[in-house]
């Protein structure tokens, strides 16, 4: 396609975007990054729905020979590489994000499988965020958005590798715990405007930016 | 005036450190470490209020929670706080304060209401009278409810906010008092994680008031050390200001902590609350126990007060409230109240003990002090007007009930009272553990657990320092051990702690009067609503006899404080009554909150623009800037008319529906659902959810379909694409998108799960533009050249792929204005690229922009209904004239098709869809207006049905509504008549509910 | 507040992400038209709704979109145990009363 | 039974209120009655208040596991209204605020209604098209009613939030002038002391453990107490009524759910009116005490523990926020649960069953306290007669087999 094609991601209207109430807190903070709390949409990307049978170790090949990552098979665990990640979203359900093209990758996906499955492009339908910054201020952020225990993968750079499905707000998003101690967060994006919205109050308290 | 009542001593208060508040519009000073009581009690202020039925002056008899007289107004404006207990306000610089009750003012009450009138009012005197003559009862109750409330709400906006924190711990301790602090200490080293939470401004509990020490330091001194330990461990959270109200299910605690309350002002940072919402694996219970008040005649005057409060006050705070204080006992613990007093350099008038022979260790100190001891004795009456000038003495029998000799009047201003402790078994008994009356501390204890916690300390019956310290040092470890941290054995050693050896304490819940309880002035056991012992004996005189409905005749405990200081002596006044034990009568059952909880803190964050997500489809901010008004659609914002210039809605929408019938009209229909379905049995499964076949839906093609609850009644309908071999598209409705992908789930995978069918939402990959008219197809082949889009090669009910504006899509011929229809499917990312493409290419036929609403009335002159608007859960198939839709020969019995063959279901005079024009076409009927056939009729009217849908046409030059009416279908021609509320009548003929292109041609545009 | 252990994702997690889906292991009729009304009102309509243990479905809706079973008793809203569609429960009322 | 009057309190006074009489008998149960009413909350009381004083059926009693009105009668936001959509509903409920309007009276006890008025915000347009069709229905029934704008709500609720730009702004109301609230407990005091006055037996603390049955017919039920015989038994045990059901060999088409409420501290009287939304699921009164009294939808799943979910109570507080921005900083004293029996289509059960002699009354979802003397007339007149009363004919049992529902759900979302 060419260039001259506009794209928006889900989250365009809020790039460069902050919050941030208390000039005092933001002094704490005011090395190299300004705001404790950053959050950086990544760039339009593919995500399919995968859905199969997990314990069919074809299966499991066939993706991993494709992604080349394997397939996370324990609940609540993703799998990644340079240019793709595969998150476990159920017993026969995941969730690919790549830098790949996604018809390709679907195409090269469906070859290599057999028997039931389900492959879905869903890359117009979410986006992936990084949450990075202040330990405390990522801890007390994901505490105020999401009922789910995040305390319970401790230490994130030794249990990188974890996520879930959970609430986010009133929304919903996959957190994934990464190996800097940022969280990923990938949700639907007729949500994105709430979903902004809630970090940028959520955060408010340290200092919040939205970029690109 | 001064500080006068200020002590000093060494307390927890500095008193150099001067903060000035007003009360009452009065300039005071108080000093850093005060609660607004303390400053209160040291500037001399005995009326704090007045009482809620009798408007009787009252003072401060409490130190905290239990509070239940100094109810204040604190601040002013839209930051205004109604009903906070003095004693639980932290003292700030300019800091506002107001008696909530009291006409023209506290200490001169023209609502006071003693003696005579007094009387005229006992429990229950409202049920008795005002009956008559019927209709004033609303004048009454207008006067009745000039006495209601106690502060005022604020009128404006609260200009706070209010966050919420989802906690999750190993442990979790409410209260940090001796017992909690351990506690949280042994959990925290065995590497739990912990979190120690309590409502006071700082942790250490009663320790924070005592004179005792611990392992050879001041109590406080050891309490500080303990804090910084805690602090210490990463595992550990410490919560200060932060009330454990309620605990409710698995172990899930809600906590609210007052972050900005103590600095007064409203801060411009984070939030005024916040509330934990706890989930822990274990929970300690260190609350503590409250000193239960001995009740006598007009033992609520000012400057009657719990002894411990006396202390805290003094030893705490550095103030002592009075010069002459008579200690009212019937246990050994309260004896330091005297000392402390006597130590504070103020007299001792005497310690009245209920018990003919004290005889502990404390009791001996005191007397070695010259504190006069009158055994065997109670104040029975307290008098005075504003403050206690006196006190009635008399001696006792043996069990406190009857007066044994002469009454002896001591003159005095205060008079400290304990009748023994109560645990504060609130939070267990939110649990559902019944609590047990213990006749060794006289008091109700926690029942046996039901969830996975236990109480340690006194709120647990244990009073003892060292008793308590050794509970809650093996209740942390053995909490740990249970949520899997550690081996359950307690590391630190136990402190020295030098405590007095007690006598056993006497049980006395009503001090005898020289006249019978129902004559003797007002013995009063719930303060706050003002119900004495004589309401209770009444209640019984009346009948009743469980102590929910004492509690509901007499309001008692009913209050803001819950009844912390009255319950137990109301039981057990009401079990006397009753002649049983207080076993046999039971408690009450605590519910939350513990103690009053902020609305708004409640509410948290999701208030104002965060209520709700706002869903947005990838064309919101066009529809912005085109400034189209937005419809509410589930949560979604959907554009409802696009207004030019001045436009009215009605001029907006006859111009964009004109526009679509005349040339061509964009719709922004990305909100539709939409499920991707893919798997062997696809076919299968969808034929088996639709009342309608797929079994023979070829790749390319697309069907209509309706969906049945189990019931027979219409839930849902759209269009379903064959996409490929076992691969499906299904359409939802906007609203209706997520309960539809549950309901197949719920199919697949509980009945059928051998049906081989997988489901994906796919609604927010897809950006779906609709252009709808005769110049649908030269717009959209100015930006496609990759699909044939001639009339027979792409056919109505066809669907293609191709490319549009240089994007990949999926174009559908389908149509729901009945005009020729594309709905152009691209990834959201493309979404507004392609719509702009679109509109570019439009121009020249002046593509038009339309909403909801003429969406709507489109698809109504089509007769096309809207599931939810046309239908309301009580609708088949039949009844909207779709029969066609339903597979009678589908050899599965597909969802719902049972139903329909009820006795009910196939009813003659069923409510059917049908159209309706009215007499005079200018008029429009309301939409929701009742339709009867013959409008002269009395009422109660015979209704035959109703207006679902109405518009006005611009097409038709007339107006035209859907309406379900009574046999509806056998009806045409009829005239009927909708009554409207405005009076008037309107006339419309029932004609069939297709009203343009009956035939269907008007998309086949060649 | 229900702590609720999803048999899918193997976590106890919180009631939020959950909705109630109503009485378990009732099979739809095969024939749905060789029964009376009655016999129809009584699959749709009527249910065991016991006080005590209660087997029912759970939604993870806001998670693996996976429906499964619960034993609960519904006096004291102990979750007894989460067992997956197919499986059979290990706990039931009459066991319970023995 | 001495009257209750302005005057009888002034005597009682003199006297020290040494005097009253008791508000009912502690009767020792017989051995057989005409009618046995198991349920001693309001509408199992003023059942049997109806059989003795309309129907003359004296011998009669009332028994209670508990105390009299301790379920949901004690429980709820005691909110009433009639403006019921449906015609069976609306003329059910109707008739009960018909009676409500003079209960005082005809008890000779004080129960406190107070016609302050009703308002249902609608919140969307299609919230609008059902008040517009609710509206109309009533007026045409002959139940006061009008649909109102935002500035008028605004009049009548002026702390009420009717900005635009809220998330989900108010875009009008149905208003009911008649409707309002009572005071819970005293329904069921007055209703006891009638019925006690005209000779019915209150038999509290005594819980029914089985109905005992002989060839299909009801010939008394088993007690905590013993057996008490009785051709006839009319359960009306909100909350248990499956439970009950089931000694009988019944299944009911109803799910037990708890339904949760609040109130605030009291405070200044700031809110003259009932104000209730589907839509955001809240709501509000101001009790003559002063609280405000809040109400919130029913909880998820089935629960007879008397207690629901927190995040109901979080839900329906931000719903109050929002429509009432100021009540942020009033605080929450007390919040409880009671146990609603609710019915696929949200309208009670008042009928006859497959065993002769055994009736039902249940199933009022959130909708039973307003329905108190109404259900408790047509019930009476059911079981004096054998025979459904007219207005309680379309809500007999065997609807759910028919087809013949009658779905408040579809116009009121919560029928509350």
């Amino acid at each position: 396609m060419s260039n001259n094609i506009k794209q928006e991601t889900p989250l365009q209207y809020f790039h460069k975007l902050s919050s941030h109430a208390n000039s005092q807190r933001a002094e704490l903070f005011n090395g190299e990054v300004e705001f404790a709390l950053v959050v950086k949409e990544a760039p339009i990307s593919t995500f399919l729905s995968l859905r199969g049978n997990g314990a069919d170790n074809a299966f499991c090949a066939a993706v991993a020979e494709v992604l080349g990552v394997p397939v996370p098979t324990e609940p609540g665990t993703y799998h990644s590489s340079k240019e793709a990640s595969i998150y476990w979203l159920g017993p026969d359900e995941w969730m690919l994000f790549s830098s790949m093209d996604a018809s390709s990758l679907e195409a090269r996906l469906r070859a290599s499988l057999s028997g039931h499955i389900a492959i879905a492009d869903i890359s117009g339908g979410q986006t992936l965020i990084n949450l990075r910054g202040d330990q405390l201020a990522l801890e007390v952020v994901l505490k105020k958005s999401s009922v789910y225990d995040f305390g319970a993968w401790a230490d994130a750079s030794a249990n990188a590798g974890r996520c879930v499905q959970s609430s986010f707000g009133k929304a919903s998003a996959v957190v994934a715990n990464k190996s800097d101690g940022s969280y990923d967060l990938i949700f639907r994006r007729s949500y994105a405007d709430y979903i902004a919205q809630w970090l940028l109050h959520a955060g408010e308290e340290f200092g919040c930016r939205i970029e690109s | 005036m001064s500080q006068i009542n200020r002590l000093n001593t060494g307390a927890r208060t500095d008193s150099t450190s001067r903060i000035n508040f007003t009360y009452n519009g009065k300039q005071m000073q108080g000093v850093v470490g005060d609660t607004l009581a303390s400053a209160l009690l040291a500037n001399g202020v005995n009326v704090v209020g007045r009482s809620f039925k009798y408007s009787r002056p009252r003072g401060i008899v409490g130190h905290g929670a239990e509070e239940p007289n100094a109810i204040m107004q604190i601040g002013s404006g839209a930051a205004t706080v109604p009903n906070l207990k003095a004693t639980q306000v932290e003292l700030y610089e300019g800091l506002e304060s107001a008696s909530v009750n009291g006409w023209p003012n506290v200490n001169f009450d023209l609502m006071s209401i003693t003696g005579w009138f007094g009387r005229m009012m006992p429990p229950g005197f409202y049920y008795k009278t005002f009956m008559y003559p019927a209709k004033l009862w609303m004048t009454y109750e207008h006067f009745i409810r000039k006495a209601a409330g106690l502060g005022s709400a604020p009128v404006q906006d609260d200009p706070d906010s209010y966050d919420k924190l989802n906690q999750h711990c190993d442990v979790l301790v409410v209260g940090a008092g001796p017992a909690g602090l351990v506690a949280a200490r042994e959990a925290a080293r065995a590497g739990a994680r912990v979190i120690i939470a309590d409502e006071q401004s700082e942790f250490g509990g009663s320790l924070l008031a005592s004179i005792n020490s611990i392992d050879g330091q001041v109590a406080t001194s050891w309490v500080d050390e303990l804090v910084a330990e805690l602090e210490s461990f990463s595992n550990v959270q410490t919560l200060p200001r932060s009330t454990a109200f309620g605990y409710y299910d698995h172990n899930f605690l809600g906590i609210l902590q007052r972050r900005t309350d103590h600095l007064g002002i409203s801060a411009d940072s984070g939030s005024r609350q916040r509330l934990h919402r706890v989930r822990a694996k274990r929970v300690i219970l260190a609350t503590g126990a409250f000193e239960r008040p001995l009740v006598f005649a007009q033992n609520d005057i000012p400057g009657v007060m719990q002894a411990s409060s006396v202390s805290t006050y003094i030893n705490r705070y550095g103030v002592a409230p009075g010069n002459r204080m008579i200690l009212f006992t019937t246990n050994d613990n309260a004896y330091q109240t005297a000392i402390d007093w006597h130590r504070a350099g103020r007299a001792v008038v005497a310690v009245v003990d209920s018990r003919s022979a004290p005889s502990g260790e404390i009791v001996a100190v005191a007397q070695e002090m010259g504190i006069r001891v009158i055994a065997g004795s109670g104040v029975i009456e307290a008098q005075g007007g504003k403050r206690v000038r006196r006190a009635l003495v008399a001696p006792l029998n043996g069990d406190g009930t009857e007066i044994t000799g002469v009454v002896e009047k001591l003159a005095c201003d205060l008079i400290a009272c304990s009748g023994g402790w109560s645990p504060a078994i609130h939070l267990s008994s939110h649990t559902g553990a019944k609590p047990v009356w213990d006749e060794t501390i006289i008091g109700f204890k926690p029942g046996q657990s039901v969830q996975k916690e236990r109480s340690a300390g006194a709120c647990g019956g244990t009073y003892s320092l060292a008793g308590c310290i050794a509970e809650g040092a093996s209740a942390g470890a053995e909490a740990a051990k249970l949520a899997g941290c550690g081996d359950g054995t307690v590391h630190f050693p136990m402190p020295q702690i030098k405590e007095f050896s007690e006598q056993p304490a006497q049980a006395l819940f009503l001090v005898p009067h020289t006249k019978a309880t129902s004559r003797a002035p007002s013995q009063f056991v719930d303060m706050q609503l003002d119900v004495s012992a004589s309401g209770i004996e009444l209640a019984v005189r009346e009948g009743f006899k469980s102590v929910e409905h004492i509690k509901r005749y007499t309001a008692m405990g009913f209050g803001t404080d819950q009844g912390k200081l009255g319950n137990i002596n109301g039981m057990a006044i009401l079990a006397n009554a009753l002649g049983q034990s207080i076993e046999q009568t039971g408690t009450t059952i605590f519910r939350p909150s513990y103690s009053p909880t902020t609305f708004g803190a409640i509410a948290g964050a999701d208030v104002g623009a965060l209520f709700d997500p706002e869903r947005y489809t990838a064309v919101h901010r066009w529809h912005q800037e085109q400034g189209a008004a937005f419809e509410d659609v589930g949560q979604w914002k959907r554009p409802w008319y696009f207004p030019r210039g001045g436009e009215s809605m009605q001029d907006a929408v006859n111009r964009e529906c004109l526009a679509v019938r005349n040339s061509v009209g964009i719709l922004d229909a990305s909100t539709l659902g939409k499920i991707d379905i893919q798997g062997p049995d696809a076919a299968e499964f969808i034929t088996r959810m639709y009342t309608n076949s797929y079994l023979k839906l070829a790749p390319g093609k697309c069907r209509y379909g309706v969906m049945l609850k189990e019931d027979g009644m219409i839930f849902d309908d759209g269009v379903c694409a064959c996409i490929g071999d076992n691969h499906y598209l299904m359409f939802t409705t906007t609203g209706g998108a997520a309960g539809v992908l549950a309901w197949l789930e719920l199919w697949q995978q509980t009945e059928w799960p051998d049906l081989q069918v997988y489901f994906t939402s796919v609604t927010d990959h897809w950006t779906t533009a609709t252009i709808t008219g005769p110049n649908a197809r030269k717009v959209l082949a100015k930006v496609c050249d990759d699909i044939e889009l001639a009339n027979d090669a792409f056919q109505f009910m066809d669907w293609r792929d191709g490319t549009v504006a240089g994007v990949a899509a999926r174009v559908f011929r389908i149509s729901f204005t009945g005009e020729l229809t594309y709905e152009i499917n691209v990834p959201a990312h493309y979404g507004r690229h392609v719509w702009e493409a679109l509109i570019a290419a439009g121009e020249e036929f002046d593509i038009t922009p339309y909403g909801t609403e003429s969406m709507h009335v489109l698809r109504a002159e089509k007769g096309f209904i809207i599931v939810g608007q046309d239908t309301d859960g009580s609708m088949t198939p039949a009844d909207m004239n779709m029969d066609w839709v339903v597979g009678k020969n589908k050899t599965f019995s597909f969802i719902g098709k049972r139903s329909l063959q009820r006795s009910d279901s196939v009813r003659k005079n069923r409510k059917q869809l049908v159209g309706l024009k009215t007499v005079n076409g200018t008029q429009v009927l309301p939409e929701g207006a009742q339709v009867v056939f013959d409008p002269e009729q009395k009422i109660p009217m015979s209704m035959q049905g109703h207006v679902t849908s109405s518009y006005f046409s611009s097409n038709l030059g007339h107006s035209i509504a859907l309406a379900v009416v009574k046999g509806g279908h056998g009806l045409l021609g009829k005239t009927v008549y909708c009554p409207l509320a405005d009076g008037r009548t309107i006339a419309a003929e029932i004609v069939s509910s297709v009203f343009y292109d009956p035939k269907g041609e008007r998309q086949n545009v060649e | 507040m229900l702590l609720i252990h999803c048999p899918h994702c193997r976590e106890d997690r919180e009631e939020e992400e959950y909705s109630y889906s109503g009485e378990a292991h009732i099979v739809r009729p095969l024939e749905p038209e060789a029964l009376s009304d009655q016999e129809w009102g009584d699959y749709l309509f009527f249910r065991k709704n016991p006080k005590g243990i209660h087997h029912e479905m759970w939604y993870h809706a806001v998670g693996c979109r996976r429906y499964f079973y619960a034993t609960r008793n519904t006096l004291s809203y102990e979750i007894i145990e989460t067992y997956k569609v197919g499986e059979q429960p290990q706990v039931s009322a009459q066991g319970a009363a023995q | 039974m001495k009257k209750y009057s302005g005057f009888s309190l002034f005597k009682n006074a003199l006297s020290y209120h040494e005097n009253w009489q008791k508000l009912w008998r502690s009767p020792k149960p017989k051995d057989y009655y005409d009618v046995i009413v198991v349920g001693g909350g309001g509408h199992g009381l003023a059942t049997a208040y109806y059989l003795a004083k309309v129907h003359g059926i004296t011998k009669v009693a009332v028994i209670e596991k508990g105390y009299l009105g301790g379920g949901n009668t004690a429980r709820n936001t005691t909110i009433i209204r009639s403006n019921y959509l449906w015609d069976e509903a609306a003329q059910l409920y109707e008739l009960s605020l018909k009676l409500w309007e003079g209960l005082s009276q005809e008890l000779n006890y004080n129960v406190m209604f107070s016609q302050r008025g009703v308002l249902n915000l609608g919140h969307n347009l299609q919230d609008m098209r059902d008040i517009e069709r609710r509206v109309n229905a009533n007026r045409l029934n002959g139940i006061d009613g009008e649909v109102v704008t935002p500035e008028r709500v605004k009049e009548i609720a002026p702390l009420i939030n009717i900005s635009k730009d809220c998330r989900y702004p108010i875009l009008g109301a149905s208003w009911q002038p008649r409707g309002g609230t009572a005071r819970h407990d005293a329904v069921a005091w007055g209703y006891a002391r009638g019925a006690d006055a005209l000779g019915v037996d209150l038999i509290q603390e005594t819980e029914v453990i089985g109905i005992r049955r002989k060839n299909g017919s009801v010939v008394g039920v088993e007690t905590t107490q013993g057996f008490i015989g009785s051709r006839k038994v009319a359960c009306v045990t909100a909350g248990n009524s499956g439970v009950v059901a089931a000694m009988a060999g019944l299944r009911l088409p109803v799910e037990s759910r708890p339904l949760q409420a609040l109130v605030s501290e009291p405070v200044k009287p700031c809110l003259d009116t009932v104000v209730m939304s589907n839509a955001v699921h809240g709501y509000i009164s101001q009790s003559d005490k002063g609280d405000l009294v809040i109400g919130a939808g029913v909880d998820g799943y089935n629960g007879y523990g008397q207690r629901g979910s927190f995040h109901v109570i979080e839900h329906t507080l931000q719903a109050i926020c929002e429509l009432f921005p100021a009540f942020s900083r009033v605080r929450m004293n007390r919040q409880w649960g009671g146990v609603v029996d609710t019915c696929p289509d949200a309208c009670p059960i008042i009928s006859k069953t497959s065993v002769d002699g055994l009736y039902f009354n249940c199933g009022w979802g959130t909708g039973g306290f307003k329905a108190t003397p109404g259900s408790g007339y047509v019930f009476a007149d059911t079981v004096a007669n054998d025979h459904p009363h007219p207005l309680a004919a379309a809500f007999n049992v065997d609807r759910f087999n028919t087809g013949a529902l009658i779905d408040e759900h579809g116009a009121a979302g919560v029928a509350h």
